[in-house]
């Protein structure tokens, strides 16, 4: 029973990186991405083919699928975020589908077998193999990524950010170069879903195109809009409650997208603002006043 | 006819009309001019149903239309011809104007009203098939007048039919203006350019910063200096010294 | 072989046509993507294929009520997941038409099961040979019909009061309305008529591959997207032109390139087509 | 000379919204910019900011050319502006709107602003202060917390100019920075822009009040159809038969 919480809790710390990525995306620069799964695919692959055929140590492998994911998200961001908002949410899309169709038909990606025998993060000879282990280092990754956002959300470069998000061409105006900032957001955003992506293989130990595909994409972007478009404190919320919510409602199985489909739309027409806010960008609520 | 009783109407937060009282008899002309961002456009906007009305009321041969949408104001009898022509671009000519008439159930009478249309303006059925995007600013604006009349309405409203015409298109707008006043049509006019304005029209409003600060007889109105001054201002006296 | 990939391709593609056809209706009225008009598809096959199962019904009835429950869920789309949020930043009702999209393909697997159906077909088609090309007669069918369906919208947009009131909506909302055209009621006429496409284009493609099953139209609708923007999004002929392009270059490049890959092939091009012409392949031409 | 426009001319299609114009804005003047509706006024602020491509012609800021600049750098040559219709940024409070406008003096790097260094919050600390002294100048300080978008539609007009303040701009660009004020609101931003001049600010406006700019302006120029139809003192330009054909009609117009 312990050992099925740990697992629910490290599932739930890896969505909540993958939820804060995509979070900043729609919260911050105001585009929405469809296939950010794809991102997170790429950093589990990484990291995995690194481990597996060349035997990377874990900070290394760590570092090269993150900066991988992030030199992706870079290439896919600089010639398509000037288009309309909706356009680029299906170029996304259509990455997420050429991403997961290159790793279902190469062989280095094991197809649709997938990567099988992916080690345990071993720190500093410290090796994460436990569970307890294991969802400490998901929760210091949370932690910082927690503490990144924060930061910079907090910082000018949030007031920037949301200057965009709610008129660009006036942000434009104020000499705010908004091509840049939605371009570094982007990548960043795509870097964090790659290290999502990396707590998730080697935590699984295997993984295939199955985990990376559309359906994990809509679920991320379901516990953003629950949690609240552009609301940090939101994505924690959201993420907590639909990576646990199915688990308690094992038996309803079947409903689970029926739920989220009219979840997604019922919250659009009664609560936009998802459960914790929009524009409550901070975390105010764990702050002492 | 037209009756309006302290209108106020706005976009937003921000007000525009701040009460406007008019009415417009059956057979007149009636002008409605000053500067810009008087609020004429929008008092029109108001009337037709584009604007949502805050206070106040619109009457229309006796029925309150204050709270109409658009399309059912136009089935009243009072037709606009919006700001900027505003025709079909892609569409042809014979599409706007049956367009014009889009609510209009009888179809044999559309027919004829159209072949009438056309006869009317020359200029028009040379151009029939043609995409209206493709014609000349003043042809657009003979198409947007013509398309609003396709409608039978029993007021026409016009709004800056003038703008952006060079000046002999303008002489030209005019004349059918003139013609439609002849035949018994009542306007309702706005103008920028008020001398026009105000010598095919019976009796104008003088508007400034959302209010109507004069009316009277058309006539009056020309010889007036108030006019000018609610176009171009006073001297006033520089805050700073 | 070159000539078999080709008419292959023009199949699907002329399925992807009609339902790019929704797409650039609805966006071209409403500025809006509708994410679900896959499952509109997906929902006029179902119906289809369960009246016929029934053996109730002839297949042209099978056919017409596909059409119409594909309409009918297309206006209460509309009516529930679209016409609240108007006015709204455009991510809005996207993300709304994703949610709207993924209800309705689990509920059609709650209610139908993940198995492929096969379509109960009446009659039997052949291959004949066609100057030497062996053609199946289905393919010939499925294209006709298109094509008579395809002219029947250019028609009724080109020709009739409504059609031209759909397009003066699309041009110009707030001119329209001064016509005396309800532009809430020209919507609904769209998502009808845009969804009944949609639905026939399930049927033929239910006909086609044999198989009707929930997930059937998560492809072939992104793929339709592609090819309205591929034509110029809110452009007909456009739509129609992007539709059989797309198919075809899917059936030639999974035949020269690599089968793996057949369904990577729309989104290469509609992410090419967005970065080098986003206004479509067709810009310039006059619309509509 | 602080901005020189040389034979701007702007097309849309075959519309001339800009046909050949030129002008100056000398330091430290309000240069008030007239004309009827569709005249080109806000055209040609969308060109000067660099929001549209100019079809042909020059901007100079300062003696250097700043054609084929992006909108943000202009913005750091010294350029500002507001909108006709507001644009304030509605999910921030008031300061934080204003804090937007003190972007372009923020330390550079990424890293160094997400690190709690004490020279960063001592920089934030001073932009905050700063933002208040904006704030108070328009008669804002009481309301720095709230959301923008519950301030009155007076009150966004001013909080917009504020914030352009805070970009310690050369030149100001005011599109209509009088509309939907009442006759006190209107004097009361008389009072500012007179107080903003008096700081060294060079003004440029659009403006329908008449009484505003006659009375705030030292040079008035007029547009019509894409032209500069006249420009010179506001006595001059009250006066100026053009200018009363362009806003009242022609004289000679045949109407029988």
């Amino acid at each position: 029973m312990a050992a099925y919480f740990l697992h629910l809790a490290i599932l739930a710390g890896i969505y909540i990186i993958l939820t804060i990525s995509l979070n900043l995306i729609i919260g911050y620069a105001g585009q929405v991405s469809l296939g950010h799964a794809a991102f997170y695919g790429i950093g589990a692959y990484t990291s995995a083919l690194v481990s597996v055929y060349w035997h990377f140590p874990f900070p290394l492998a760590l570092t090269a699928a993150v900066l991988t994911t992030a030199v992706c998200g870079l290439a896919l961001g600089l010639p398509t975020l000037r288009l309309r908002e909706d356009y680029l949410a299906i170029v996304t899309l259509g990455f997420g589908v050429i991403v997961d169709m290159v790793a279902l038909n190469l062989e280095i990606t094991g197809g649709p077998d997938g990567i099988v025998g992916i080690p345990a993060p071993i720190i500093l000879g410290l090796s994460f193999r436990s569970q307890p282990r294991y969802l400490g280092l998901v929760v210091l990754c949370v932690l910082s990524v927690l503490g990144l956002t924060y930061r910079l959300v907090q910082s000018y470069h949030g007031r920037a950010l949301r200057a965009i998000r709610d008129h660009e061409v006036t942000a434009q105006v104020m000499g705010i170069n908004t091509p840049a900032y939605k371009i570094a957001v982007f990548t960043l955003a795509a870097a964090l879903a790659g290290l999502a992506g990396v707590l998730y293989a080697h935590y699984i130990s295997f993984i295939n195109p199955e985990s990376f595909g559309l359906h994990t994409s809509i679920l991320a972007l379901c516990m953003v809009v629950l949690g609240g478009m552009g609301s940090l404190a939101g994505s924690i919320v959201g993420a907590l409650i639909l990576s646990v919510l199915p688990e308690l409602l094992r038996r309803f199985h079947a409903y689970q997208d029926l739920l989220y489909g009219a979840l997604l739309v019922g919250l659009l027409i009664w609560r936009p603002e998802g459960i914790m806010g929009r524009g409550n960008m901070s975390l105010k609520f764990l702050q002492k006043e | 006819m037209l009756k309006l009783t302290s209108v106020q109407a706005g976009y937003g937060r921000l007000p525009v009309l701040k009460g406007i009282s008019l009415h417009v008899r059956q057979g007149e002309v009636v002008c409605l001019i000053g500067g810009n961002g008087a609020g004429k456009t929008t008092t029109l906007k108001a009337i037709a149903g584009l604007l949502p009305i805050r206070k106040g009321q619109v009457e229309f041969a006796g029925r309150d239309l204050t709270r109409l949408p658009p399309e059912q104001i136009v089935r009243r009898g009072l037709a606009l011809v919006p700001e900027g022509r505003r025709v079909f671009a892609t569409l042809s000519v014979t599409a706007n104007l049956e367009l014009g008439a889009f609510h209009r159930q009888d179809k044999k009478e559309v027919r004829q009203d159209l072949e009438e249309m056309l006869a009317r303006f020359p200029l028009l059925k040379e151009r029939a098939h043609q995409p209206a995007g493709t014609l000349s600013g003043g042809e657009q604006q003979m198409l947007a007048i013509a398309r609003a009349l396709m409608a039978r309405p029993r007021l026409l409203m016009l709004d800056e039919p003038s703008m952006g015409l060079a000046p002999r298109i303008v002489a030209q707008v005019y004349d059918i203006l003139k013609e439609l006043q002849i035949v018994g049509v009542t306007l309702l006019l706005i103008e920028q350019n008020a001398r026009a304005a105000l010598k095919l029209a019976d009796r104008g409003y003088v508007m400034e910063t959302g209010r109507i600060i004069l009316d009277g007889a058309a006539a009056d109105l020309r010889e007036d200096p108030e006019v000018q001054r609610a176009y171009l201002g006073k001297g006033y006296q520089e805050v700073w010294e | 072989m070159f000539l078999q990939q080709l008419l292959n391709g023009l199949t699907t593609g002329s399925a992807y046509a009609l339902i790019a056809l929704g797409y650039t209706m609805i966006y071209g009225i409403l500025g809006l993507i509708n994410f679900a008009q896959g499952e509109i598809y997906m929902c006029g096959a179902f119906v289809a294929v369960l009246l016929l199962a029934s053996g109730q019904v002839s297949f042209y009835l099978a056919f017409a009520a596909g059409m119409a429950a594909a309409a009918l869920l297309g206006l209460a789309l509309e009516r529930i997941a679209f016409r609240p949020l108007r006015g709204t930043h455009p991510l809005v009702p996207l993300i709304s038409a994703i949610g709207a999209s993924i209800f309705l393909q689990s509920l059609a697997l709650l209610l139908f099961g993940p198995n492929d159906r096969a379509f109960p077909m009446q009659f039997t088609f052949q291959t004949i040979s066609l100057a030497g090309l062996p053609v199946s007669t289905l393919q010939g069918a499925i294209l006709g019909a298109a094509l008579l369906f395809m002219a029947l919208l250019v028609a009724f947009v080109r020709y009739t009061r409504y059609g031209k009131a759909i397009v003066a909506c699309a041009l110009d909302r707030d001119t329209a309305r001064l016509m005396g055209i309800n532009v809430d009621r020209m919507v609904a006429l769209t998502f009808l008529i845009g969804s009944a496409l949609s639905g026939a284009a399930g049927v033929m493609m239910a006909i086609y591959y044999n198989a009707t099953y929930p997930r059937m139209g998560l492809l072939p609708g992104l793929k339709a997207f592609s090819a309205a923007i591929l034509g110029g999004v809110g452009n007909i002929p456009g739509a129609i032109l992007g539709g059989l392009v797309l198919g075809i270059a899917e059936s030639l490049g999974a035949a020269y390139i690599s089968s793996g890959y057949k369904d990577a092939v729309a989104f290469v091009i509609l992410i090419l087509v967005l970065l080098l012409r986003p206004q479509g392949i067709l810009a310039g031409w006059q619309r509509h | 000379m602080l901005l020189q426009v040389v034979s701007l001319r702007k097309y849309f299609g075959g519309v001339k919204a800009l046909d050949d114009i030129s002008f100056a804005v000398q330091s430290g003047e309000i240069l008030g910019l007239i004309g009827p509706n569709g005249a080109g006024k806000t055209t040609c602020f969308n060109v000067i900011n660099g929001l549209l491509p100019p079809t042909s012609g020059s901007i100079y800021l300062e003696g250097l050319p700043i054609d084929g600049l992006t909108p943000y750098h202009r913005a750091r040559r010294g350029l500002a502006r507001t909108f006709q219709n507001i644009q304030l940024f509605s999910g921030m409070t008031v300061l934080e709107n204003v804090l937007t406008g003190n972007h372009l003096s923020e330390p550079a790097g990424v890293l160094l602003a997400i690190l709690p260094l004490p020279k960063i919050k001592r920089a934030e600390a001073q932009a905050r202060q700063q933002a208040m002294e904006w704030l108070s100048l328009v008669g804002l300080q009481g309301r720095a917390e709230h959301p923008a978008d519950s301030l009155a539609y007076g009150e966004q007009r001013r909080l917009e100019i504020a914030r352009a303040l805070a970009q310690k701009p050369k030149l100001l660009l005011l599109d209509e920075p009088a509309a939907g004020l009442n006759p006190r609101e209107t004097e009361d931003l008389m009072i500012l822009l007179a107080k903003l001049r008096q700081l060294g600010l060079t003004l440029l406006v659009i403006e329908h009040d008449m009484c505003l700019v006659m009375g705030l302006c030292q040079r008035i120029i007029v547009l019509d159809q894409g032209q500069v139809i006249a420009s010179g003192p506001p006595a001059d330009i009250q006066r100026h038969p053009r200018v009363i054909e362009a806003y009242l009609g022609r004289e000679d117009l045949e109407v029988e």
